[in-house]
């Protein structure tokens, strides 16, 4: 690993980041990303929040038509809530903030002790949690699904209602709207190494892989010999379409775990195109990429997010944080 | 009676053995989960340490609460909100004597234990930290000899979550494949009841 | 890996490309990326390529502000000169082409034979090799300098001197001038595990790493028993500094070199401004990400390009690449 | 007399054995290079025997020349554009006879590996193909009796590039870690030098 000790890790990247990003306000002794200009005067601030080790969510999506600040926990562990508190305050313009939230124990212990803090200290608070992932099905029996890569959309939609001026009630609910919009699954090829532990999170031979990861270098729901690009392609995007058949087209999110090239995830979006093509879906725009990673696992997920007019207008509408930017 | 110097060994004693046993800790979450849980709770004991040699609080309730409070602000995770709040809830049921006696703890505990129930969701079974804790805070009497049962019954506990299937937290997420696993957080509450035996012997 | 077959990697990851950039031109079967817009009247046309395998170089910088058009070869494969050829002819609107060509044998060759067959096609052709690699230091008995991250700065500032209208002469001096200007150091920690061998091109023990690589998968100068972020930065800067001592300014890439989670490439670049800043080497603008890759694997390498007000300009220009996109 | 079955016969031949050797070329090319090597030279001479059969070259020279051609737009790479001028060079060099001699296909390969030679910049030593093809064809006389004193040469070539370091193409970058690896070019030049004997013990 390309790391002094394992201790410092997110120390040292968020010094990094502050020396890369003038456009930042990187607070790295207490955690928190926040854009320089925060906060907005009439515009509700987002938040969001998580372990570290899915770079470049969320630091990356930090900026104008996105995050207002991001909170950055150790690798794999959700922030603490001071972080948050910290974070509401400096974005907050009165307009009131929300927090995106990842359906994960930690993270929603963590943001609720936040909410409640941040409620008393007199910010107004809207909550939404993000629970795409088709791959935890009976949620009864579980912590209920995973927030992945969905994040992504709802950070990019809700920003840009945010940015344009909308109240927190409707910033609010058009994050919810993308998340019910939302469905992911993904695929490991290997585990990922974490700094702490210093060797793969689980054993996963070279001629097999897990169906159905998170992105916390957890094992999948099952294993299977390894499977083609186009096999993985059909499983997945199945798996999507039957949580959540469309009625509308969808926005496309080919994402890498990490350690997939580029040139493999590229491939592997035409397969996904192909999928969704005999299946008659129509696909508005497709994003390929590292978004919503898994520090260094290989693989991939796939997420679609079914929109109408006015979510794909805020989808194409102008962003300008690290990892994403476009629009003028 | 119980007073703030023998709640300082307690958590001295809980570091120590959480600082030992932090790769275990770290290893059996990183079958069922994340990886993180040996270095979420040795980050938070440290912390806790720190803090109390720092502002050194005089009652058992004050160095629980501060106990509490501190890991909440310092280990993030699951683990961080849920022992906090354990440590928080039981500190704050003892109030503001300066001595407790081992059933006022044993009652507050209960109460602290509760409080992570209600918090996380869980219930006995789940295959989470409430495993060790519950019959822990059962076998919990009036006197300090009940510590030792105390701990038997949390090492009972943490052992019996092996054969369970997960329901909550990020094991879950697992299902079938969570089986035949001991749950991280169960063997971390296993080693703070150990601790808080540990601290009784010491006090004789 | 996620493929279907080694044999269309290439192939299927255009398609990909195709189906995710409508703003761009694939031609799948030819191997060509071209900016829908090409040729643009009165501007010369940028062409680069090379192996695949370094995703997102040279595609991923295919649009206003950069490249005219890409030619992918196969997997650390250079390109046939049939591609160059076609490239050079969909996007020289009369002023002009400038080949960029990173200096390894089969490029240079490949690209020569093009520049020959589209002269005689009457395209007039200029030619820059990028060879910033100072690993490679003992040119005389080498093929000499490998081109590594330097090529992406030569493709940005040199296309935004195409883009506002400079003459073939000038675009390819300030292409040249970049090209000197830069220097790179590159550290492998794992190698990469190209699709036709199916396993990692060299053998290195977790617990060593690789100094002075290029971005081929082929081992380095020398192995080293596992160095810190810290020492590796101060390796690779000096090493840097050390052949071309700084006069003015420099701009940072910090790039990964595909595995390496971002993470840890930003905690890196806060160890490689920590070396700049105690050699009292003003940086003035830094980009971190996985930009110059060779597949998957881990690793980083730190390049600098030194620039005057103009070449910083040229550099802040407004880029629009499916990998590089900034300004209006 | 050699005709333009003679050369069809040879590419076949060589086809053959870069199928064969792929795997071995490309662990050679990994251990010094960028692990390639045979997947170049098998898409190569794939798309060679594919041409040849479509386009039926009639004459030595139209056959070769085709196959380099193809070569060059088919491989990519260091060795695409320098077999393709291998065979290129060597087949203008034969003109539009209908049948050649031994000693005019001598002539000729001696002419495509200079320009090998030329294009790349090599020279015997630099642990290259040249290492191969510059004692192959030196070993060339007039009749083809010649071509497995030719094919001995080129194995001996590849062989003796164990010990080298290389100071050209991608094994050069290396430096000293280059020594003790055979050069896959050369490796695969012997390959088709052994593929033109084959052919003319065919031919009887
Ligand atoms: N809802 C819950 N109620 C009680 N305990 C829980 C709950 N969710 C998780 N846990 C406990 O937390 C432990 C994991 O803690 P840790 O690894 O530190 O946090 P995280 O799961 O966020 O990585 C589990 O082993 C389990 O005992
Ligand atoms: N300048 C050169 N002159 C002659 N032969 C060369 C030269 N450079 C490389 N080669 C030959 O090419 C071989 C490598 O071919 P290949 O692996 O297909 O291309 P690349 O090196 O571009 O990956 C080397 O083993 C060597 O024999
Ligand atoms: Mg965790
Ligand atoms: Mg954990
Ligand atoms: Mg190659
Ligand atoms: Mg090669």
């Amino acid at each position: 690993m390309l790391i002094n000790v394992p201790e410092t890790v997110v120390a040292d990247a968020l010094r990094g980041m502050a020396a890369a990003h003038p456009e930042l306000s990187v607070d790295v002794e207490n955690r928190v990303i926040v854009r320089r200009d925060a906060p907005v005067a009439g515009k509700v601030g987002l938040v969001s929040g998580g372990g570290s080790g899915h770079e470049p969510l969320h630091g990356g999506f930090v900026g104008p038509g996105m995050l207002a600040a991001a909170c950055p926990g150790e690798v794999f562990t959700s922030p603490v809530p001071d972080q948050m508190v910290r974070a509401a305050a400096a974005v907050d313009s009165g307009e009131g903030v929300l927090f995106i939230v990842k359906n994960y124990t930690g993270d929603v212990l963590n943001f609720d002790m936040a909410a409640e803090l941040a409620e008393d200290e007199g910010v107004r608070l809207a909550k939404v949690l993000v629970n795409d992932d088709v791959a935890v099905t009976d949620s009864l029996y579980t912590a209920g699904r995973r927030g992945t890569g969905a994040t992504l959309f709802v950070e990019k939609i809700a920003g840009a209602a945010a940015e344009e001026g909308a109240p927190l009630e409707r910033v609010e609910s058009i994050a919810r709207q993308v998340n019910e919009n939302s469905r992911s699954f993904g695929v490991a090829l290997s585990a990922s190494t974490t700094p702490a532990k210093g060797s793969p999170t689980f054993d996963l031979p070279s001629g097999e892989l897990e169906l159905g990861i998170g992105i916390h270098g957890e094992p999948g729901r099952e294993r299977r010999p390894m499977m083609t690009s186009r096999e993985i392609a059909d499983f997945a995007v199945n798996a999507v379409l039957e949580d959540l058949p469309p009625t509308s087209p969808v926005i496309v999110l080919v994402n890498g775990m990490g350690a997939t090239p580029l040139l493999e995830l590229y491939g592997f979006n035409a397969e996904v195109q192909r999928v969704l093509s005999e299946r008659r879906v129509p696909v508005v725009r497709t994003l390929v990429g590292n978004y919503v990673t898994s520090l260094d696992m290989a693989g991939c997920s796939v997420t679609l997010c079914q929109v109408d007019e006015e979510l794909l207008r805020l989808w194409d509408a102008p962003v300008e944080t690290a990892a994403l930017r476009w629009g003028r | 009676m119980l007073d703030a110097d023998f709640f300082r060994r307690w958590l001295t004693a809980a570091a120590a053995r959480v600082d030992r046993e932090a790769d275990r800790l770290t290893e059996l979450d990183s079958a069922i989960g994340d990886a993180d849980h040996g270095t979420n709770m040795q980050r938070g004991f440290t912390a806790v340490i720190a803090v109390l040699d720092k502002e050194a609080p005089q009652t058992p309730g004050a160095v629980l609460t501060l106990a509490g409070r501190q890991l909440i602000s310092t280990v993030g995770g699951a683990s961080g909100p849920l022992y906090g709040t354990l440590l928080r809830r039981t500190g704050k049921a003892l109030g503001d004597d300066a001595e407790v006696t081992p059933g006022q703890l044993a009652d507050a505990l209960r109460t602290g234990v509760a409080a992570v129930a209600q918090l996380g969701g869980a219930t006995a079974g789940d295959k989470t930290m409430l495993d060790a804790l519950e019959p822990a805070v059962e076998a919990l009497g009036d006197s300090t000899d009940s510590f030792a049962a105390a701990r038997e019954a949390a090492e009972a506990g943490a052992l019996a979550t092996v054969p369970l299937q997960a329901r909550k937290g990020r094991a879950s997420y697992l299902g079938e494949r969570s089986i035949g696993h001991q749950d991280p957080g169960a063997t971390s509450s296993a080693l703070l009841i150990a601790a808080l035996a540990e601290a009784a012997e010491v006090a004789g």
